[in-house]
């Protein structure tokens, strides 16, 4: 076994065992630092896939920037621990038996219609940020154009809602 | 590679609505009282301007950022469609907004932003540009259903509405994933290219439209999908309904038209079962739904699902006639929401007042609007003289031109079980007392007298004169094949 | 050496597993995340297709997602602290005013 | 005078509608006039129109005038035509006349009535639509003509609409009617289907080329069909069993009604459709046989049920029940001119009859029941007398009209060589005779005889009518006398160079009947019709006989008689319980059926039910199905996550 | 003015209706006078058409013709023959007298004559309309003005009755609309006349299966309107339930558009299957006839005993239609308009006695011929038409169909005959319970007879019905042509007329 594997099942064991407790967790702010977990791991994982810049803002933007913002709003509303209602019965009984066999079935399937041609070798590919740049620049400059909407739209809507007095 | 002027031309709707949402939302801290009301004004003229500029785009047709957006005839016409319904959106909002005390320009400026969104939405050409359009229009959706933050119902909507759509929007991307690895790109050219039927990833990528189709089924109230519509709806303010049951719903479908018409054209024969299923599932649970409603409102959002079900059966023809008849009925369906919303829109006070007994005797309190909504209920029934029998007549043409007979003849069960809930508003509106506590109803603005006017006119324009309307859908379907 | 294909099902497990946690949880912030796992998982799966195509597309997909996904988190976020205004709760079943 | 035979139905119809319109407004006199004068010019235009008949050359008739299509679709076509011969010049005679007599009558006997216009319009009308009858050229004019005497006859049997019964019995005469008139109508198709046509000349010319059929049930054919249908029509128009339960109550009318529609005219229609078709039937044998046993079984039952009654008027309507029978049972004999000429003596005298009970009745205050009337004689002698001379008519005194004529048809019965049990038939008519003569008697004796059973507050008031009243009376009298000299049969008149003219002028109409059914006349001496017609004679003064016996000398004799056979009695006086058990039989079984299983049972409970329940069955699944709209998120979820497996699980497992 | 006569018959009444809105809502005297008068100038208008109309021709006449939607190609056709003349002239008749015999409506004058004159055009357009898809829209459009006028201005379980006699009219048209769909997918087309010319020259082939189908989509649509049983429950409720002129509507024009449809459309595209499925609809139609006629019989509501005698009178009219031959067919046409006037006069009398007594229930009359002895007159008289009195209107058209019956099937014709009689029991029994007997009821007691307006709506339909029960060939021989042509279509299925030269239609 390579370095590589072993960075691999280590990391996506980390990574499902922080879903997993994720899901457990009673917690919300129990809940968001397994997701916190997870999102660290995945980034080890993309380097592993050669997208370093991506790697990068997974943790910057992603683990550093969006959960905070979870656990900031967590602390905000001083939201205690789940309360396990059950009252939608449909989820109850059908909600992790239908989650779970999608997750199998994908899973499944996708190992199905993959089998494993492709390996990951290490430097193969590898996606550099200033490629990454030129691109998002260039081809995509209008998808990228496009987010700065979207933020305005997020912008404007969170004040909107979210501040007291308008 | 630097965009040309072409390239600019090509999103110029976009770019004059973004502007205006932008001017909208950065005028208002300059602005006092009297100014700010002023910004919706604005806003529909950024509408406007935006008509305009998209009559400049229809001139220079083709694509734009390489191929990641594509103005072509179809696009064209549902810029036009869109846009309008923005417009008519905002004016139906003007007193609204007053009135419930929740007049900030950000909502014209996120309307405006919405418009981006779906204009965006009906032309790319390139998943990723589908999903940020997607995203965009939603969010600004979400925003909207909530903006009567206040109110315990419009917050719920807005929740329901953000996290079923986020849950959905993440099947949709995951949709667009598979695609992406079954082909190695998201450009439509490619994907209609790569994806015939024994290449390698042809599994993948019907496994990415599965779940494809469940993001966009999610947004255009496509059953089983379909279960946060009559909530949202009916929390969100009304003038937001209407546009929200119009103007997304129809971009939702612009795109699932193209996707499915160019991209998946080799699974054809695979999906057709799945759109028969659930064109019919749909046209029930809408129809049966609204058969038990007592709120207008909530009435009115279970026909919306009842028509996509119709919409549906459009699509499931398959062929170009059906293609044609769903953008029809689109249009035709915008007009009758749009203004049956409108009226629900200026009934009812801090969305109360929406029940049946609320609309009682409303011909003798407000006639011209009780008959407004008569246009617009009737047109939604289907009779003829109305946008909304044609709309059918078309779907059905193309239905049974595609054998589906049996298909259509579920259609006529459900226009039969949708008449009794139209009828019954406009039994209560006819043939009703007024309640005796009724408030006095405030006078129709001239805002939303010239959307009723619009709306109602255009209902029985396109199903007296549907000929101008149908040229451009020929048109529009024609232009749909990739080149 | 690791198949593409195990990252493919680690994605998919990663995605249904945020599917699990939609369904099951019940407070509105975890839910929320759940959904922001389901994005991770596809930003997983599109890296992987990126590295068997070897096209950097995938790449600029994913950067789009977490824009988006950065962006819904604000909406979402303040829509969940407006739901706790108005309902001071945040147990997802609590809030069922609009129903039937 | 020919050219205005349409004149002779139009001048009722327009003093019809003139008082129909206007009567309301005009003076009583006025109404007279024009009720009286438009029947009394249609008489006199009808006794020119004879005159010029009278001249025409044998080859004209019949005159056949043709004024207008009145319908036509496809092959079918009917024209309003007029068909003139002996046998509707006979008809409009006494129609005509008779009808006017009546007409005067009525200004007397009306004179107190309320509705007086409204009386004459009907009566009016109602000698339209005989005349009509009368004189239509094809079938389809002759059912209006039917229909329409048969309308007139429920307007004047409900005229006192404000009893419940007159009504009933005007809607039950109607009903009745036209359960014989579906008969009728299918004569009509089946006519039209077999000549390709409903005017006389055609069906009867066609007719007469085909062969006869024989006598046997089981070979009868398109002939017997068409016939047994058109006299089912006859059966209910004229009365006959089983459909003769309308008459008996249209006695609820004003007795000027029941003598000219319910005596002389109207149900005698019947008798004449039949004759007008005799062509037909004497094709037809075994219908020619039903008519004849038809006819004597009514009028041995009619007269039975006549033995008990008590009603002055009932009695005579049984009595004309029982007549008619007999006029059937000469047409079935084959002795159409016979049965005609009962018809026309039976118009005389059963008019005189009820014009003479109208009389009494009017004398006695309203009153009917016989028995509590006796000894009336004195107080109003015209009226007496002339019912006696009605009576000695129809009981068959010799000499009086009744007597040729009813002996006649017992003769041509027995002699008939059409019918094969004639003899049998000649027995049940004898002793219908004799029964006639009884309870005829019984009738007079109890009226006008023995001792005045009326209360003192009713003898004040009894008087003789007016002579608008008497005057119609005496003149029925004479003619119910002289009236059947015109047809003394051959083996009475023959001794005394007396020809029957009646026959010899309608010859030529039954001739074509007499070929087929005469071929080779039985040979039969005079003698022994000479006997046969002592017989009866005999038989009908027993009758009277025992009719004196029991109400003149011996008045308790006939409770005592009635006490001995209660049972029997007991059936006559309820007239065989027939309407009883049309009620349980057809009536109130339909009634149930209608109501309970047709309207409430399929229409309501099963079709509306299906419907209303498929209404409510969507209404109960939408309250289903909105239940799982529970309004929680996490359902909705479930929902989405639910919908997109089946869709992964379709698009990946179901199709690759 | 010639070409466009009859656009302009259909849309006078909608201008007039036009006309109305501008006449201020309180003048109520106004309005009727207004609305009266546009209807006798529809009638005015009518005239022409009974002069110009040439009964030789046995085509199209006075056709009209344009483009109207290019794609599917849908023209705006009309043209008229003598079944349409028949019945445009009857539907003309009825509407001034339901407009006069509504003078008493107090409760939104203006919105019920709109209503009326809406629905007028919408009658007239349906009867001259010779595009499928414009026959359709003219179909539709009238359920709306019906819907209203029994919804508003109707009795005490009006919403009831308005709800189910649109949903059970709509569940028709709407599988008639597939079928009118597919006839333009097989033949390309929606103008009718080209539709039969291509399917008589066998330009298309039908497979028998689709033929069937068709027919039973469009027959299914006319067996509601007619009604024809077990299609019948609507008629009842909505009868009763509708103001008199409604009623009156309903069972003068629009039933008779059910048997119009079938002669129009069912015959002549479809004789395969007319000729296939005719002994079951000719049993359909004997089985309205009986049981409409029991039924009516124990009925306590005068109008509802006047409504199931209509399904018995209709059901003749099915019957006569489905006996395929001249006579019969005439002879439908003939109870549709007898029908029309006499049933039309019930429904006015009911009307009037509704106005004096508010009550449909017979028990609460009887005795009325005291009071109101000219009310009475007409009573007698139209239920005499109704049930079939020679030698009135109904009688003649009736026995028509009998005789036509006759021809192709003994038994039915015997059993229709047997709905004579019944119709005697029904109608006077009904008679005699309302207008006969000593007055039950006080209130009876002091009503007031007719008024001359009154007079003015039943004289004409009286007069009407004697004199075209007199003189029927002045209808007959004008839809002789028509009828035969109707024939034609349906007794050669689609392969003699091929060799024929075209039929006038294009003229």
């Amino acid at each position: 076994m390579t370095a590589e594997a072993l960075l691999f099942f280590l990391f996506a064991g980390l990574a499902v065992v922080g879903a997993l407790n994720m899901v457990v967790q009673r917690h919300p702010i129990h809940s968001a630092l397994s997701l916190i977990l997870v999102m660290v791991s995945l980034a080890v994982l993309y380097l592993l896939l050669g997208a370093e810049f991506i790697a990068a803002i997974q943790v910057i933007v992603y683990a550093g920037a969006i959960m905070v913002l979870f656990v900031f709003v967590i602390m905000l509303l001083n939201a205690g621990e789940e309360e396990r209602t059950n009252w939608s019965r449909l989820a109850r009984y059908l909600g992790l038996p239908v989650a779970v066999t999608l997750l199998l079935e994908m899973g499944w399937l996708l190992y199905r219609t993959w089998p494993g041609e492709t390996f990951v070798e290490a430097d193969r590919f590898v996606g550099r940020t200033a490629a990454i740049g030129h691109l998002l620049f260039k081809d995509y400059v209008l998808p990228f154009e496009l987010t700065s909407v979207l933020i305005l739209v997020a912008i404007l809507g969170a004040v909107v809602l979210a501040k007291r007095e308008l | 590679m630097i965009p040309t002027a072409n390239d600019l031309l090509r999103i110029l709707p976009e770019v004059v609505l973004a502007g205006f949402g932008i001017l909208v939302m950065m005028l208002e801290p300059f602005l006092g009282r009297g100014g700010k009301r002023a910004l919706g004004p604005l806003a529909f003229l950024g509408t406007v301007a935006a008509l305009a500029a998209t009559v400049i785009q229809a001139g220079h047709q083709g694509y734009a950022f390489g191929r990641l957006l594509v103005v072509d005839t179809f696009s064209v016409y549902l810029h036009f469609l869109l846009i309008s319904i923005t417009g008519l959106s905002v004016l139906a909002s003007l007193r609204y907004l007053e009135r419930e005390n929740i007049d900030h320009a950000e909502f014209y400026a996120l309307l405006l932003f919405g418009a981006v969104g779906m204009g965006i939405m009906v032309s790319a050409n390139e998943l990723v540009m589908v999903f940020l359009g997607l995203e965009t229009s939603s969010l600004a959706s979400y925003v909207l259903v909530g903006f009567r933050r206040t109110d315990g119902r419009a917050t719920e909507g807005a929740m329901k509405y953000f996290l079923l759509g986020s849950f959905a929007t993440g099947f949709l991307l995951y949709g667009i994933a598979l695609l992406f690895g079954a082909a190695g790109s998201t450009v439509l050219n490619d994907l209609a290219e790569k994806l015939q039927a024994n290449s390698p990833g042809f599994t993948l990528a019907l496994m990415g439209m599965a779940l494809f189709f469940v993001g966009l089924g999610f947004k255009v109230a496509v059953a089983p999908f379909q279960a946060w519509t009559p909530d949202v709806y009916q929390g969100a303010p009304s003038p937001v309904t209407a546009f929200l049951s119009t103007g997304p719903k129809a971009a939702a479908f612009a795109v699932l038209l193209r996707v499915f018409w160019t991209a998946f054209e080799p699974a054809t024969g695979i999906w057709f079962w799945l759109l028969w299923g659930t064109a019919a599932l749909t046209m029930f649970v809408g129809n049966l739904g609204a058969l038990v409603q007592t709120n207008v409102k909530r009435m009115l959002a279970y026909s919306s699902i009842a028509h996509a079900g119709y919409i549906l059966v459009a699509f499931a023809a398959g062929n170009e006639l059906g293609v044609a008849a769903a953008l029809f009925y689109l249009i035709a369906y915008a007009l009758m929401k749009l203004g049956a919303f409108s009226v629900v829109a200026h009934l009812s006070v801090n969305e109360d007042h929406q029940s049946l007994e609320d609309y009682s005797g409303l011909h003798t309190r407000q006639p011209a609007l009780a008959a407004c909504l008569t246009v617009f209920l009737l047109s939604l029934i289907g009779l003829p003289l109305t946008g909304g029998f044609l709309g059918k007549f078309f779907v059905f043409q193309a239905a049974l031109r595609a054998g589906l007979v049996w298909l259509v003849v579920l259609g006529v069960l459900n226009s039969i079980l949708s008449v009794p809930y139209y009828l019954r508003v406009v039994k209560v509106m006819y043939m009703g007392e007024p309640r005796e506590s009724a408030a006095p109803l405030a006078p129709v603005p001239a805002s939303l007298a010239f959307v009723l006017t619009l709306t109602a006119l255009g209902t029985v324009y396109l199903g007296i004169l549907p000929d101008a309307v149908q040229q451009f859908v020929t048109s529009s379907v024609l232009s749909l094949t990739l080149p | 050496m690791i198949p593409v294909s195990y990252y493919l099902i680690l994605s998919a497990i990663l995605f249904g597993l945020g599917v699990v946690g939609f369904l099951t949880k019940r407070n509105l912030i975890t839910i929320f995340m759940s959904i922001e796992l389901m994005l991770n998982a596809v930003n997983l799966a599109f890296v992987a297709f990126a590295y068997t195509w070897q096209v950097l597309s995938g790449h600029i997909f994913v950067f789009f997602v977490i824009v988006v996904a950065a962006a819904e988190a604000a909406v979402g976020l303040a829509i969940i602290i407006v739901i706790f205004r108005t309902r001071g709760s945040l147990n997802v079943e609590r809030i069922d005013l609009l129903k039937w | 005078m020919l050219e205005l035979l349409w004149l002779v139905p139009i001048l009722p119809l327009v003093g019809a509608a003139v008082l129909g319109v206007a009567g309301r407004r005009l003076s009583q006199g006025a109404v007279s006039a024009i009720g009286v004068g438009s029947v009394g010019l249609s008489f006199l235009t009808t006794l020119g129109v004879g005159y010029a008949f009278f001249q025409l050359p044998a080859a004209e008739i019949p005159v056949l005038r043709t004024y207008f299509t009145w319908f036509e679709a496809g092959a079918l076509r009917v024209e309003a035509s007029f068909y003139l011969d002996q046998l509707s010049m006979l008809m409009l005679l006494v129609v005509t006349g008779v009808g006017f007599l009546i007409h005067v009558y009525s200004t007397g006997y009306m004179h107190h009535e309320g509705g007086y216009y409204r009386f004459f319009a009907y009566l009016n009308l109602f000698m339209f639509f005989m005349l009509l009858l009368v004189l239509a050229g094809n079938y389809a004019l002759l059912f209006v003509g039917w229909e329409g005497v048969g309308l007139c006859s429920y307007l004047l049997i409900g005229f006192y609409f404000l009893r419940d019964s007159a009504a009933n019995a005007g809607k039950k005469a109607f009903i009745v009617n036209r359960i014989g008139d579906f008969g009728f109508t299918l004569a009509l198709l089946l006519l039209f289907r077999t000549f390709g046509s409903l005017e006389y000349n055609h069906v009867f010319a066609g007719a007469a080329v085909m062969d006869p059929e024989p006598l046997a049930w089981s070979q009868a054919g398109i002939l017997t069909a068409i016939s047994l249908l058109l006299f089912t029509g006859a059966i209910g128009k004229s009365a006959q069993l089983p459909l003769y339960v309308w008459l008996p109550d249209a006695m609820e009318g004003p007795t000027p009604v029941s003598a000219l529609i319910h005596a002389a005219t109207m149900v005698a229609a019947g008798v004449y459709m039949v004759a007008r078709s005799h062509i037909l039937f004497s094709h037809a044998p075994f219908a020619l046989m039903v008519v004849a046993v038809i006819g004597c079984l009514t009028a041995f039952y009619a007269a039975s049920i006549g033995l008990v009654q008590n009603d002055i008027k009932r009695v005579l309507a049984y009595s004309t029940v029982s007549q008619l029978g007999y006029m059937f049972l000469g047409l079935g004999a084959g002795a159409f001119a016979t049965g005609i000429f009962h018809l026309m003596t039976h118009a005389f005298f059963k008019a005189l009859l009820f014009l003479g009970a109208g009389s009494v009745i009017h004398a006695m205050s309203g009153q009917q029941d016989i028995r509590k009337m006796g000894g009336l004689w004195p107080k109003i002698r015209t009226t007496a007398l002339t019912f006696w001379m009605g009576t000695l008519a129809i009981a068959g005194a010799p000499l009086f009209s009744g007597f040729f004529s009813k002996d006649e048809i017992l003769w041509q019965t027995f002699v008939s060589p059409s019918l094969p049990f004639g003899w049998a038939l000649w027995l049940l008519g004898l002793m219908a005779a004799t029964m006639t003569s009884f309870y005829m008697f019984r009738l007079v004796f109890l009226t006008f005889h023995g001792e005045g059973r009326y209360t003192p507050e009713t003898a004040k008031h009894i008087h003789e009518s007016p002579s608008s009243m008497t005057a119609p009376l005496v003149i029925l009298a004479i003619l119910s006398v002289v009236g059947g000299w015109v047809g003394i049969p051959a083996a009475m008149g023959e001794a005394l160079h007396i020809p029957n003219y009646l026959e010899h002028f309608l010859e030529p109409v039954f001739a074509g009947s007499n070929a087929i059914l005469r071929a080779q006349p039985a040979a039969h001496a005079h003698s022994e019709e000479l006997g046969l017609a002592g017989l009866t004679v005999l038989l009908a003064a027993v009758g009277f006989g025992i009719a004196y016996t029991f109400y003149l000398r011996n008045p308790q004799l006939a409770d005592q008689l009635a006490e001995t056979f209660r049972g029997l009695y007991q059936v006559l006086v309820n007239k065989y319980y027939v309407d009883e058990i049309y009620a349980a039989v057809f009536v109130r079984p339909l009634n149930w059926i209608s109501e309970r299983v047709l309207w409430r049972g399929f229409d309501v409970g099963v079709i509306d039910g299906a419907l209303d329940g498929s209404a409510e069955r969507a209404q109960r699944l939408g309250d289903w199905l909105r239940r799982w709209q529970s309004g929680n998120t996490r359902s909705y979820g479930a929902w989405v996550a639910l919908g997109a497996l089946a869709l992964l699980t379709y698009f990946v497992f179901w199709v690759s | 003015m010639h070409e466009h006569w009859l656009s302009i018959v259909i849309f006078f009444p909608l201008l007039g209706a036009l006309l109305l809105l501008f006449v201020p809502g309180g003048a109520k005297e106004t309005l009727r006078r207004v609305a009266f008068l546009v209807s006798l100038g529809e009638l005015a208008l009518c005239v022409p058409l009974l002069l110009w109309f040439d009964s030789a021709q046995r085509g199209i006449q006075l056709a009209e013709r344009h483009a109207w939607i290019s794609s599917p190609p849908i023209l705006y056709q009309l043209g008229l023959d003598g079944l349409s003349l028949v019945l445009v002239l009857l539907t003309a008749l009825l509407t001034p007298i339901s407009v006069l015999a509504s003078w008493t409506i107090e409760k939104r004058v203006k919105e019920f004559f709109l209503m009326l004159l809406v629905l007028e055009t919408g009658m007239i357009g349906v009867f001259l309309a010779l595009d499928l898809f414009l026959f359709y829209v003219f179909w539709e459009v009238m359920l709306i003005p019906m819907y209203f006028l029994i919804g508003i201005w109707g009795h005490e379980r009006r919403l009831y009755a308005a709800i189910k006699f649109i949903l059970y009219t709509m569940a028709g048209s709407l599988l008639m609309l597939i079928a009118i769909i597919w006839l333009y997918l097989e033949t390309g087309t929606f103008d009718l006349l080209q539709i039969q010319l291509v399917l008589q020259q066998h330009r298309v082939l039908l497979d028998f299966r689709t033929e069937l189908l068709l027919f039973g989509a469009f027959f299914l649509a006319f067996a509601i309107k007619v009604p024809l049983f077990p299609f019948h429950t609507w008629l009842p409720d909505a009868h009763v339930e509708a103001p008199t002129a409604g009623s009156v509507i309903l069972a003068g024009v629009l039933l008779k558009m059910g048997a119009y449809g079938l002669l129009r459309f069912c015959l002549p595209l479809f004789p395969g299957a007319t000729q296939a499925l005719q002994p079951l609809i000719a049993v359909l139609a004997l089985i309205s006839i009986i049981y409409g006629a029991l039924v009516s019989m124990v009925q306590p509501n005068v109008k509802k005993l006047i409504a199931y005698s209509s399904v018995s009178h209709m059901g003749f009219v099915v019957l006569g239609i489905m006996a395929l031959n001249e006579t019969g067919l005439q002879g439908a046409i003939l109870i549709m308009l007898a029908h029309g006037l006499s049933t039309g006069a019930l429904f006015l009398l009911a009307g009037m006695l509704y106005d004096r007594r508010h009550t449909f229930q017979i028990s609460d009359f009887g005795g009325l011929a005291t009071p109101l002895p000219v009310f009475s007159s007409f009573l007698l008289f139209a239920s005499l038409a109704s049930l079939g009195l020679p030698p009135l209107v109904n009688w003649v058209g009736e026995f028509m169909v009998l005789i036509g019956t006759f021809r192709s099937n003994v038994t039915y014709a015997s059993i229709a005959a047997f709905g004579v009689v019944l119709a005697a029991i029904y109608m006077l029994w009904m008679y005699q319970r309302v207008v006969f007997g000593e007055i039950k009821h006080e209130a009876n007691r002091k009503l007031t007879d007719l008024s001359r307006r009154e007079l003015a709506i039943l004289i004409p339909l009286t007069v009407l019905i004697v004199a075209l029960g007199l003189a029927s060939p002045l209808i007959t021989r004008r839809t002789q042509a028509t009828v035969q042509r109707i024939l034609l279509q349906t007794e050669s299925p689609y392969y003699e007329l091929a060799h024929r030269p075209a039929p006038e239609a294009q003229r």
